[in-house]
């Protein structure tokens, strides 16, 4: 009996090639809810890049004689105690929260990513050090710590700052979003980055125990190589699905932060500023706080079922079937 | 056989929904259990062989269903059966054993519970009464000092400890029939010689019929009565061991034996091997599953499934191949 | 066990000590000066006399660099003295002594109603996993978690003097079986009962496609059952897990709660000495806050292997 | 069993020099014990393994689970940092080089693993799991990359079709074929297979075995097999090392060795081997032995088979066995070789 072994035999290939990314954005919007959270972010995101030019009103300019005024055609979220038009400046609070959830998202991944490998690679005391760091920092009252810090030191900053511009008279120092980028979203940052790094360390422990990645090691190849082909881009799924979910919880800690004063500072408008002013007087005006918190709320569960949705799609369990 | 057998299977057919639609993964399956009978149930992984037994226990994965056939048992069709009457079925009528034993066992409750389980809910037994025969049952299996075992956690056994449990549990209630998938796959082979020979000990002295299901031609030669070959999710071969390994009639059953390395027999240089790789369920080839890979086939095994033809003119032989039952020049 | 929980509380005395430090340090070189502090609040009639602050300055050792400072916090604090408030000039340890109680009662009955309220209902969702219920489940809960808590209070207090006129405001303190605490209560829990819905639902959801349970059905175990005892044991050890995490949640949901309902708790204190930049409460605060974080976690670790025997199995180091 | 074996290869002389010479290698692993990991224990995965690996033969290496076969592989390939011992190649000992001075020698000796699935990483293509070797250690350049790439699938039996897929899309046997390709691409000497066909169907393990001795024809290949099933050690093997709980029990050519097995442990686990006779199965009276392997935490004092072995005495349990080599290049490790086995076997 010859032995057909070598020859490829009915080697129908599969006749589509689907690599996995491909394949998860399959599972992905397949997710009823998961592409309305998609439909709702991508519309955060447009509406906070052109923004501006949507507007009907500036956010800024005041109307001492239309102040307070209930939604009507002219003003469809209505105006608020200074006669500024409450969507004009929902809108361009969408590119506040969106700035805020970049910016400290992103600090707050690159500590986490940086610790998290140092710790998941280096490994004992190193990593021991950091996780000690990790700990503390997670047992340290998030919102205690961030309201002692803005408000320790944002006079001084404010101070600061209005001295150099009396000396230099650069009005770069009039910016009061700079106070808001250091402080606010630097102390957001402090109290997210703990998550991230537990998660990228215990990513890069699973991930360099895989068999491929000691297989990688058994070609020769290099450690960049292994880092770059191997590792990342199979970490990224559950780093994905955490981004995501941060995402929403950096908008609403930002609102929480100005409900206690200390967020992004007036008059740039965020929601949660809007939300703040809008409890003062909601009794009588509840527009004023109806609008800035539905769209909070809405951003948030959107970010919720895309979060859950990501987390199906990428979830490494179900690939196998 | 003059009396009925302790289980019929009739043109079972289950359907698996897939991305691409339902797919069947059993296809119009027939077989009989005798009473006292061990049958041999072989085939490779996604032939349909351990989604057979489950279904006879209601026990398929969400996606799953039985979309044609019958099973009698009892004169009652397991597939209609109530829940309640169900329930009196797993474990009271047919006790199951299942591959993996780590995964099998609730990693959080000592074997003891989990034991006792069958005997508390069939028998009807108190705790204490039946934590007592628990003990019992662990001797009979083999495991020395069987009471004190009760109080161990699964990860506190070995892995042939957790097989001897779990077939303790499949026989707690004494069912008549035990269904046995792939019980050794996971365990060392003198651990599967243990368990092999556990399971003939306890069959001579109970008197159970048996399926045990497996990928293993060797393993079962010496365990059962009768084998039936599955591939694809189709019966191609039926037969008593000793025909079967006498003369092994569909040629996936004869690649399969004739590629299996052995310890005695000749040395060869290279092993004959059958071509190819078994079909996705999803995309099944008409006529004859096995006719892709197969070395014998003609133009016909690509139109049509051949049936369940005797070989030599025996019924308990049976083979489904146009080519070597002879059944295409009856058919033309 | 007793040396492991040793050794952990052995590490939360540098933990508790760099947390103090980086507090310390802000109202150091952050807040400035406390005396100084105290004078610009003062009434209008005290005369802001420099030479007289230096005085007390001195006195008061606010002189010295600040690891002396801080030196002299920690020692006093280990002799009992957490300090005086610069406010009420009350002692530290009195002020939060009063306010914690709130609190804690608050905390622990939240912790409870969340596991009595929506561990059943994951449960109940995951069993109907994509029925109606499980979406309304599911659909509840991610509303609720999307509610900040300082806007559903308001929202309910509205809402309950609209269904209940002539009710009166759920404002206030009066103990932990007074009815005005149903209202914080109901706000407090809503976060955490959506977190531990669907953790409970995903839990549940696992365990149901483990080997195990195929066999206890095989075994002809009734539903009930099987749902009760193979299911519900191992999906406990994340929940509770979880559970003992949510605490860091509470701390900062009891800063919205007790503002918005006007409770004296240790989150209004919170509040207030932040607005205050009444230092020596914050820091005591702060010690308070992280050693129950630290507390809660260790009880974590502690029920762990209590819940899940296998936690005792041989892990691989290096 | 005494049939005349006319296509064996030729056994290699064991005077030539050795393509690896393994000195005393010895691998411990340390766990936590404990509810709150606070017990540290020393596994013995392996101990005291000395060996050499002839240019061009098979050497097998058999025994159950946690008995150290993967170990020893590993431990040889420097995945695994040796805790003793020395692993000499071409003059030099492996184990004293560092990560980066190993990289080039890597090329040289590969391995399969058992599972393909998990070698391969997910998101790359075959043709860029295979090609990536081949650049990496300058076999080809990016021009000629592709019909490289080409070449190595037509090697282990696939379509260049196959270059654009992902692992997930093939069988459990294309993949193996795929890693194989892989570790070809470096141009190896030295082929561990580490239970490479375990994972597969029957009826792919035999295309597999195929493989292996053409791709040994071909390429002049040494392998280290490392299996658990002695029907297809038997096929394949020049030598068979059998070992048990972290140390060798026997070594011997593969007809010597089926033929007189010596140890107590090799005969019971040639008696347990199930074979596709009914007959004889139904009759055949096994060496079944008692209980399970003990723990790799607390290996037994002398002979680690003592607790096991139906011809244990005391000088089993106090002496650990000396190597010896009985017959002509078989050699073994046992107090009592030679005895009569109580029970009739194999």
């Amino acid at each position: 009996m010859s032995s057909p072994a070598l020859s490829t035999g009915p080697a129908e290939a599969p006749d589509e090639t689907v690599s996995l990314w491909r394949d998860a954005w399959r599972r992905l919007i397949a997710n009823r809810l998961a592409v309305f959270g998609l439909a709702v972010v991508a519309l955060l995101i447009l509406v906070a890049l052109v923004g501006p030019w949507l507007t009907p009103y500036d956010f800024l300019s005041q109307d001492i004689n239309a102040r307070n005024q209930a939604p009507s055609l002219v003003h469809w979220f209505g105006t608020d105690d200074l006669g500024r038009d409450v969507l004009s400046r929902v809108i361009y609070g969408a590119r506040t929260a969106l700035l805020v959830a970049i910016v400290v998202t992103g600090i707050a991944l690159s500590i986490g990513v940086l610790l998290g490998a140092v710790a998941g690679y280096a490994g004992g005391r190193v990593d021991a050090f950091i996780m000690w760091l990790t700990d503390i920092a997670m047992s340290v009252p998030s919102l205690l710590l961030v309201v002692v810090i803005n408000t320790s030191l944002k006079p001084p900053l404010a101070r600061w700052m209005d001295a150099k511009y009396l000396e230099t008279l650069n009005p770069v120092f009039r910016e009061t979003v700079w106070i808001d980028f250091v402080l606010v979203f630097g102390s957001m940052a402090l109290i997210l980055w703990p998550p991230y790094a537990r998660l990228i360390r215990a990513q890069v422990l699973s991930i360099r125990s895989r068999n491929y990645v000691t297989a990688a090691r058994a070609l020769g190849l290099p450690a960049g190589i292994v880092i770059r082909r191997y590792i990342v881009p199979n970490a990224l799924g559950p780093v994905i699905v955490a981004v995501s979910a941060g995402l929403g919880n950096a908008m609403v800690l930002e609102s929480a932060f100005s409900f206690l004063g200390v967020g992004v500072t007036p008059p740039t408008p965020s929601w949660g500023n809007m939300i703040s002013d809008g409890l003062r007087v909601w009794r009588t005006y509840p527009h004023l706080l109806a609008a800035p918190a539905a769209v909070l709320g809405l951003a948030t569960i959107a970010f919720s079922f895309l979060g859950d949705g990501l987390n199906d799609a990428l979830n490494p369990k179900q690939w196998r079937k | 056989m003059s009396s009925s057998p302790l289980l019929s299977v009739r043109n079972l057919e289950i359907e698996v929904s897939t991305r691409r639609g339902p797919a069947k993964v059993v296809d119009g399956i027939s077989f009989d259990v005798e009473r006292g009978e061990a049958l041999g149930v072989v085939g490779e992984s996604g032939c349909g062989k351990s989604i057979t037994t489950l279904s006879l226990l209601g026990l398929l994965p969400p996606g799953a269903r039985v979309s044609a056939g019958f099973a009698l048992m009892d004169d009652r069709n397991l597939f209609t059966l109530s829940r309640p009457a169900l329930r009196k079925v797993r474990g009271g009528r047919i006790g199951m054993i299942f591959q993996d034993p780590m995964t099998s066992f609730n990693p959080v409750l000592k074997i003891g519970d989990q034991l006792i389980e069958p005997l508390v809910y069939h028998r009807g037994l108190s705790r204490a009464e039946a934590w007592e025969r628990a003990g019992e049952l662990l001797r009979l299996v083999g495991i020395p000092g069987g009471e004190a075992r009760l109080d161990n956690y699964p990860h506190e056994l070995s892995g042939g400890m957790r097989q001897r449990v779990m077939i303790a549990m499949g026989l707690a209630c004494e069912p008549p029939l035990l269904i046995a998938d792939e019980p050794t796959t996971a365990l060392d082979v003198t651990i599967q010689a243990q368990i092999v020979d556990l399971v003939k000990d306890l069959r001579a002295r109970l008197g159970m019929s048996i399926i045990w299901i497996t990928h293993d031609l060797a393993l079962v030669s010496g365990l059962v009565d009768r084998i039936i070959v599955l591939y694809a999710g189709k019966v191609v071969e039926e037969a008593l061991v000793d025909d079967l390994y006498a003369k092994p009639t569909h040629p996936y059953t004869r690649g399969l034996l004739a590629s299996l390395p052995t310890l005695e027999g000749e040395e060869t240089r290279r092993l004959p091997a059958i071509g190819g790789t078994p079909p996705d369920p999803g995309r099944r080839p008409p006529g004859c599953p096995f006719a892709p890979r197969c070395p014998l086939k003609v133009e016909l095994c690509e139109r049509a499934m051949p049936p369940l033809e005797p070989v030599d003119g025996r019924n308990s032989h049976r083979a489904a191949c146009w080519v070597t039952t002879g059944a295409m020049e009856m058919a033309a | 066990m007793l040396r492991y929980i040793l050794r952990r509380v052995l590490i939360w005395i540098p933990s508790l000590l760099l947390i103090l430090l980086g507090v310390y340090a802000l109202a150091f070189f952050g807040a400035g000066d406390p005396i100084k502090l105290i004078f610009m609040r003062a009434p209008g009639d005290v005369a802001y006399d420099p030479v007289r602050i230096e005085a007390i300055r001195q006195s008061a050792g606010l002189d010295q660099p600040f690891l002396v400072q801080f030196g002299h916090y920690i020692l006093n604090l280990l002799q009992g003295n957490w300090g005086n408030s610069l406010i009420t000039g009350r002692p530290v340890w009195r002020t939060i002594s009063a306010a914690a109680p709130v609190s804690l009662q608050l905390g622990l009955v939240t912790i409870v109603l969340t596991a009595v309220i929506a561990i059943p209902l994951g449960v109940i969702a995951a069993l109907n996993q994509n029925s109606r219920l499980d979406y309304a489940i599911l659909g509840s809960a991610i509303a609720l978690w999307a509610i900040p808590p300082y806007v559903a209070g308001p929202l309910l207090m509205v809402a309950l003097i609209v269904i209940l006129p002539g009710g009166e405001i759920p404002y206030g303190w009066g103990g932990i079986f007074d009815v005005r605490v149903l209202l914080p209560l109901a706000v407090l829990s809503m976060q955490p009962i959506a977190l531990i819905v669907r953790q409970t639902r995903a839990a549940v959801i696992e365990v149901m496609g483990e080997d195990f349970v195929r066999t206890a059905r095989a075994k002809g175990v009734p539903e009930l059952i099987v749902a009760l005892r193979h299911i519900m044991r191992p999906v406990l050890t994340p929940v509770v897990t979880q559970l003992g995490l949510i605490m860091i949640t509470l701390i900062n949901g009891a800063i919205f709660v007790e503002l918005v309902f006007g409770l004296p708790g240790l989150g209004r204190l919170t509040v207030q000495s932040t607005l205050d930049s009444d230092y020596p409460i914050i820091l005591g605060i702060t010690l308070i806050g992280a050693s129950l974080v630290m507390i809660s976690n260790l009880l974590v670790d502690l029920v762990y292997p209590l819940l899940d025997p296998r936690a005792g199995q041989a892990r691989q180091g290096r | 069993m005494n049939a005349p074996l006319a296509i064996t290869p030729e056994t290699p002389v064991a005077s030539a020099p050795p393509l690896l010479r393994i000195e005393g290698l010895s691998k411990h692993f340390f766990v936590k014990l404990g509810a709150f990991g606070q017990k540290s224990a020393e596994v013995h995965a392996l101990d005291d393994f000395t060996l050499d690996i002839r240019r061009g033969e098979t050497l097998s290496l058999v025994g159950e689970s946690g008995c150290g076969k993967s170990t020893a592989g590993f431990t040889i390939l420097q995945l695994y940092k040796p805790s003793r011992g020395r692993v000499v190649y071409e003059g030099v000992d492996l184990a004293t080089l560092d990560e980066k001075a190993l990289r080039p020698l890597r090329r040289k000796l590969q391995v399969v693993f058992q599972d393909p699935y998990s070698t391969l990483n997910p998101r790359m293509t075959v043709g860029e799991a295979v090609g990536e070797p081949l650049l990496y250690h300058q076999r080809a350049t990016r021009v000629e990359l592709s019909s490289k790439v080409e070449q190595l699938l037509g090697d282990v039996g696939l379509s260049p079709r196959f270059a654009m897929r992902y692992p997930h899309e093939l069988s459990g046997g294309q993949r193996q074929r795929v890693v194989i390709a892989r570790a070809l691409a470096c141009g190896p000497e030295f082929l561990v297979c580490d239970e490479a066909i375990s994972a597969l169907d029957v009826s792919v393990q035999a295309q597999i075995i195929n493989l292996f001795q053409d791709l040994q024809e071909r390429y002049g290949l040494t392998y280290l097999f490392i299996a658990h099933d002695l029907a297809v050690v038997r096929h394949i093997s020049t030598r068979v090392a059998v070992m048990y709980l972290g140390r060798p029990a026997e070594l011997a050519p593969k007809r010597s060795l089926f033929s007189t097995p010596l140890h107590p442990y090799t005969q019971a686990l040639l008696s347990a081997v199930p074979e596709p006779d009914p007959a004889r199965e139904r009759t055949r009276r096994r060496m079944v032995l008692k209980g399970d392997v003990p723990s790799p935490l607390d290996p037994p004092s002398g002979c680690r088979f003592h607790t096991r072995c139906p011809l244990a005495i005391d000088i089993c349990r106090a002496e650990v066995p000396a190597w010896r080599e009985v017959l002509p290049d078989h050699a073994v490790a046992c107090h009592r070789v030679g005895e009569a086995i109580p029970v009739p076997g194999a």
